[in-house]
């Protein structure tokens, strides 16, 4: 009964990571400009990956496997952000400017 | 699961391939790059369980390890050649 | 499952595909950096090629699993032949940039065209 | 199943190749590269290829990108649009295409389990590393041991391309060349610093770990080497090429590539002293499986300094070279 | 001690890779500048005793088998080394170690003293890459040794003070690499259709594959890819660049022996492991080489001709030499082979002995076209004189090495049937030719005026002496050419002979 309490869970956090997975994809390829698809493609992931890897431990269960999935989770959670706050910030330095409004005029 | 799983990861990938193919900007290829890398990552280690080997998820730890390194030598690129990669960006 | 064996064969025309477009930058591009981008394609596909041919259906990774009884292994010979191919492209690629980089220092460019006018 | 991811990872993988070719950007090429490289990866990963999948990860993803950058920022970034000598190239493509899809229809197809390969040496390896060697894994066996010439002459090309690199690159650079060290650009920003930094330990644990683990998971002294090397690389990203240099010395880099390429030799002399035949490990110990698994241990070991050492030398050849102005 | 007993011979075709390959990082440690070259010199003298050794050895009829590792083949590595194997040994630790005796000065003069440990750290590997690939009985380990060689080759041409060498070496190094991987291709699909590496046991099971165009294909690969590395004509592209720019002492090793392992890696593959169990294998091999072969000796002999540059010319010279051991080779009878081997060895003697008198030269001489060096006969007799030895052995004229071979070649060529009298023609055109552009080389120097004003002394005596030995040896193995003979028409029996 606990084991598919247990899977049931897993499955619901899978799917759901999964769709995050597709909404950043498309996010990111369908927002107009840099900045709202850097966003739409960091936040996503974070919560993605937070979502698919509690679902895998949840499936791994105490061992091995399960620590080295959180690991992954964790160097996930750090590298991802620092990669997309470098990523912004190097724009921004470019000069590309965000824009204030959706579609708003140049600044 | 795991099978619909990947392919929802596949198909993002798919995606992010596209935004680095199109471009318009440096930027926007880099964060594709990075979104093909973490992609890569949650990939390999759905592969894993789903084939039923996760001893195997050393390799996904590995590149989650060394993706950073990849996007910041990118950045550090673009920071030492400003000019030239701000030229750069349409092809 | 007519179509299912002619995917079979989809692995060795992916190879056929990209070796063939890794040559043609080899030869048809006059960017000598172009050309080593070319050519560690044109190794990748032979990698793809070694590597497609050490699976067995239903096998697993060969790294052997205590008590699981009756495991099907695919081949770790290509995989052997391989991790040393890959070593050996990497170095490759590593002489070629050098040279390229003396070449842009030398002659100011690096396309294959202008550095034959230098001379 | 498998079939599926292939179709969709192989046919990634066509399209990242045709990018590649396509555009004229050099800077794009390069990162289209390290998304080839990771497409790569994968495929290696569905076909069963562990090992080589990793060395894929650490080498392509990571360090040959870094070194193509280096590369690329000595250099010019784009490339001139030349038509002539198209024809002749699509010529010669088309005929080699046209004769290796020839060539595959009278062979195996993808997995099939009586295909010739199957047969001869690969059972023999299963079969007989377990006593021979009692350790799992098979990649490493034949790595270290039954091909373990090979992987001595791999040891020495990369120490081939190490002394050229530095040969080539060892000529001054033209009069006028500069090289600024503060232009580099992540060195004043603290969240990569800071994480950075976190993360630059364990990658060299996770590097020793894929060391010593590589008798029993995928791994071993090529991958770890490469490991190592890209978490030193990281370094040398956020502190500046002379700070890494401070840290782990040119001279130091030289005799980690000098003695490993000596270890793995000097163990293979020591086995003929010792009356085998060069690289018969079994002579090191009065019992072969244990003898077998020192000499691995020892090679492995031997091959990861030699790596580390020649993939840093030749980050940090191309890293600290003056640029042309 | 222990080493003292012990007794090596075994050991020998390991030992013979192994010595230089282990002697490479050491002599990095050697910090004065005087002793890496005292060092570097110490191994290639003692690989090129290895391989006198086993030569000795293998001319009493023994054949040497060593398995690496002690796995039996076909598990492990195969060594192998018969008498084709020993000659082309010889070859190659006779060049490399002739060329590092007479080093010393041409590398002083052309390379900054802190590079030259490397130099000559990458000579070596060179050589033990050279080494290897002859040793080696493994497909797949031919190619880990091929790649040696050929960076180390790379290495050592771009060490120059001359620019051009580099766009030469990138050349050289892109057709390389595409002909080692078409051989990686090539070898790929022969273990896809018979799941071995080793070549012995390749031999025995590509009879048994029923689908044959793989291997068909797979033998295109292979034959393809060595005749890039081995400048066969029309692929001999990236040759004489890279030949004519390198450093001068380089060029002395490498026109002696590094194209020659290719078509020995070539030959092999076709005499062992094809020859028997593709249908007209040989015809095949005789229809696809020898048009390129006669093609290659006629145009490389007639760019040779009109050829301004000495070290340029000397490479199409070499173009053409290797149609001569190809021609030899396609002929699939013991006396061609026979003469192919021989012609290895001689052509090896003539053009290291030209080329380490052109190092000679270049010592005084820093513009090598012909015409600048009008009249350098008078301030340098001695180069002069052993530049003519070599010029007439690369000629083929009596009482020199290269008649020998070139004498065998037509005796083979005789033998050809309908074709003969075609084939014998060719030969002695481009003999013809030969001279004719020895014969300007000669002119340049005894005849000309001088074009230097200040007359410029002899080359440092330990270059001179060296080239001299060299030159001697040309007359030596001309008077008295049972020694490589022997070799070589062992090497023809035990390739025909595994094949019948």
């Amino acid at each position: 009964m606990i084991e598919s309490a247990v899977d049931v869970m897993s499955w619901i956090l899978l799917f759901t990571g999964g769709a995050f997975v597709l909404i950043g994809g498309i996010g990111a390829l369908r927002l107009p400009n840099f900045y709202t698809r850097l966003h739409a493609a960091s936040l996503t992931e974070t919560m993605a990956t937070i979502l698919i890897f509690a679902g895998m431990i949840l499936q791994a269960g105490l061992s091995l496997a399960a620590l080295k999935l959180l690991a992954i989770m964790v160097f996930l959670l750090l590298t991802a952000p620092t990669a997309s706050y470098a990523l912004a910030n190097a724009a921004l330095q470019s000069g590309m400017r965000p824009e204030a409004e959706s579609g708003g005029e140049d600044t | 699961m795991y099978t619909v799983l990947s392919l929802a990861i596949l198909v993002t990938m798919v995606l992010a391939l596209v935004r680095a193919l199109r471009g318009p900007t440096v930027y926007d290829r880099v964060l594709a790059v990075n979104m093909f890398g973490t992609k890569t990552v949650l990939l390999l280690a759905v592969i894993a369980f789903l084939f039923g080997r996760p001893d195997f998820l050393d390799l996904a730890l590995a590149y989650a390890l060394i993706n950073l390194v990849g996007v910041l030598a990118v950045l550090e690129f673009i920071q030492k050649k400003p000019r030239k990669a701000e030229a750069a960006d349409h092809d | 499952m007519n179509l299912l064996e002619l995917l079979g064969y989809f692995n060795y025309w992916v190879f056929a595909i990209v070796l063939s477009v890794g040559l043609y930058t080899v030869i048809a591009k006059v960017n000598l950096v172009k050309k080593l981008i070319g050519l560690s394609i044109f190794q990748s596909a032979v990698f793809l090629m070694y590597i497609t041919m050490d699976k067995v259906e239903g096998g697993t990774a060969p790294i052997i699993q205590k008590g699981v009884e009756n495991q099907v292994f695919s081949n770790p010979l290509p995989q052997v032949l391989i991790l040393t191919a890959i070593v050996v492209g990497v170095s490759t690629l590593a002489l070629g940039l050098a040279i390229v980089v003396r070449i842009y220092e030398a002659y100011g460019t690096i396309e294959e065209d202008e550095i034959l006018d230098a001379d | 199943m498998i079939i599926i991811f292939a179709l969709f990872l192989l046919s990634l993988l066509v399209i990242t190749a045709l990018a590649i070719v396509r555009t004229e950007n050099l800077f794009v090429a390069v990162m289209l590269t390290s998304i080839f490289s990771l497409l790569m990866a994968a495929n290696f990963f569905i076909l069963d290829a562990a090992d080589v999948a990793l060395t894929e990860a650490a080498v392509g993803a990571g360090i040959t990108t870094v070194i193509f950058l280096s590369a690329l920022a000595l250099t010019a970034q784009r490339e001139k649009v030349v038509t002539a000598g198209r024809r002749p190239a699509l010529v010669v493509v088309a005929v080699l295409a046209t004769l290796i899809i020839y060539a595959t229809f009278d062979k195996p197809r993808l997995g099939d389990p009586d295909a010739p390969v199957h047969q001869h040496l690969a059972p023999w390896y299963l079969e007989n590393t377990p006593e021979l060697m009692d350790f799992p894994n098979v990649v490493t066996a034949v790595l270290g041991s039954f091909r373990g010439y090979d992987t001595l002459g791999e040891v020495f090309v990369v120490f081939a391309a190490c002394i050229g690199v530095l040969f080539i690159l060892g000529v001054k650079p033209p009069a006028g060349s500069r090289y600024n060290p503060d232009s580099s650009g992540l060195r004043h920003h603290l969240i990569p610093q800071v994480v950075g930094r976190l993360l630059i330990p364990f990658i060299v644990l996770f590097g020793l770990y894929v060391q010593f683990h590589g008798e029993y998971g995928p791994g071993g002294g090529f991958q770890a080497g490469a490991l190592i090397a890209s978490g030193v690389i990281l370094y040398a990203l956020l502190e500046g090429e002379a700070a890494a240099l401070r840290a782990v010395p040119q001279s130091v880099l030289m005799g980690l590539v000098v003695g490993g390429a000596c270890l793995y030799g000097g163990v293979g002399l020591l086995c003929i002293l010792l009356g085998g035949n060069f690289l018969e490990y079994s002579v090191l110990l009065s019992d072969p499986v244990s003898g077998q698994q020192l000499g691995i241990l020892l090679i492995e070991a031997g091959v990861g300094m030699a790596v580390c050492g020649a993939l840093l030398s030749i980050f940090h050849a191309f890293a600290a070279r003056p640029m042309r102005s | 001690m222990q080493i003292d007993v012990m007794d090596l011979t075994p050991h020998l075709p390991a030992l013979q890779v192994i010595v230089p390959m282990l002697c490479a990082p050491l002599i990095l440690l050697l910090k004065p500048r005087g002793l890496a070259w005292a060092g570097a010199t110490a191994a290639a003298l003692l690989s090129f005793a290895i391989a006198l050794n086993m030569a000795l050895a293998v001319n009493t009829g023994a054949y040497f088998n060593y398995d690496m590792g002690g796995w039996e083949a076909p598990y492990g590595i195969e060594l192998s080394v018969g008498a084709f194997g020993a000659l082309v040994l010889l070859i190659v630790t006779g060049a490399g170690a002739a060329a590092m005796l007479a080093a010393r000065p041409s590398v002083d003069s052309q390379i900054e003293a802190e590079r030259q440990p490397l130099f000559y750290s990458a000579w070596l590997l060179a050589l033990a890459g050279l080494a290897g690939i002859v040793v080696s009985a493994d497909a797949f380990n031919i190619f880990v040794f091929m790649e040696i060689s050929s960076l180390a080759s790379y290495v050592l041409i771009a060490g120059g003070p001359d620019r051009r060498a580099l766009p030469a070496v990138f050349k050289y190094l892109i057709m390389g690499t595409i002909g080692a991987t078409f051989y990686l291709i090539g070898i790929g699909l022969v273990y896809m259709m018979t799941g071995t590496l080793n070549l012995a046991d390749m031999e025995a099971r590509i009879g048994d594959v029923t689908d044959i165009n793989p291997i068909l294909v797979a033998a295109g690969f292979i034959t393809i890819g060595l005749a890039l590395k081995a400048a066969v004509f029309p692929l001999h592209v990236w040759l004489p660049n890279a030949y004519t720019h390198s450093p001068h002492i380089v060029t002395v090793f490498l026109a002696a022996c590094a194209t020659k392992v290719a078509i020995y890696v070539l030959v092999r593959f076709d005499f062992f492991v094809f020859q028997d169990n593709l249908e007209n294998h040989d015809l095949q091999f005789s229809l696809f080489l020898m048009p390129l072969a006669l093609l290659g000796i006629l145009m490389a002999s007639a760019v040779a001709m009109f050829e301004g540059h000495i070290k340029r010319l000397l490479a199409m010279s070499s173009v053409a030499q290797i149609g001569y051991i190809i021609l030899g080779a396609s002929f699939v009878s013991e006396a061609g082979l026979t003469a192919s081997a021989a012609h290895m060895f001689n052509h090896a003697l003539a053009k290291g002995g030209l080329f380490l008198a052109i190092a000679g030269l270049a010592c005084h001489y820093r513009d090598l076209r012909l015409e600048q060096l009008g009249g350098a006969a008078r301030s340098m007799p001695w180069t002069a004189a052993a530049m003519v030895i070599c010029g007439f052995s690369l000629v083929g004229i009596p009482g020199t090495a290269g008649f020998i071979s070139k004498w065998l070649l037509i005796d083979a060529a005789m033998d050809e049937g309908r074709f003969a009298w075609l084939l014998v023609a060719i030969i002695i055109a481009s003999s013809l030719m030969a001279l004719a552009y020895v014969w300007r080389i000669i002119e340049t120097l005894y005849f000309k005026p001088p074009v230097v004003a200040e007359a410029p002394a002899e080359a440092p005596l330990q270059l001179l002496l060296v080239t001299w030995l060299v030159a001697l040896a040309n007359i030596g193995f001309g008077l008295f050419p049972q020694f490589p003979l022997a070799l070589s028409s062992a090497a023809a029996q035990l390739l025909l002979g595994r094949a019948s």
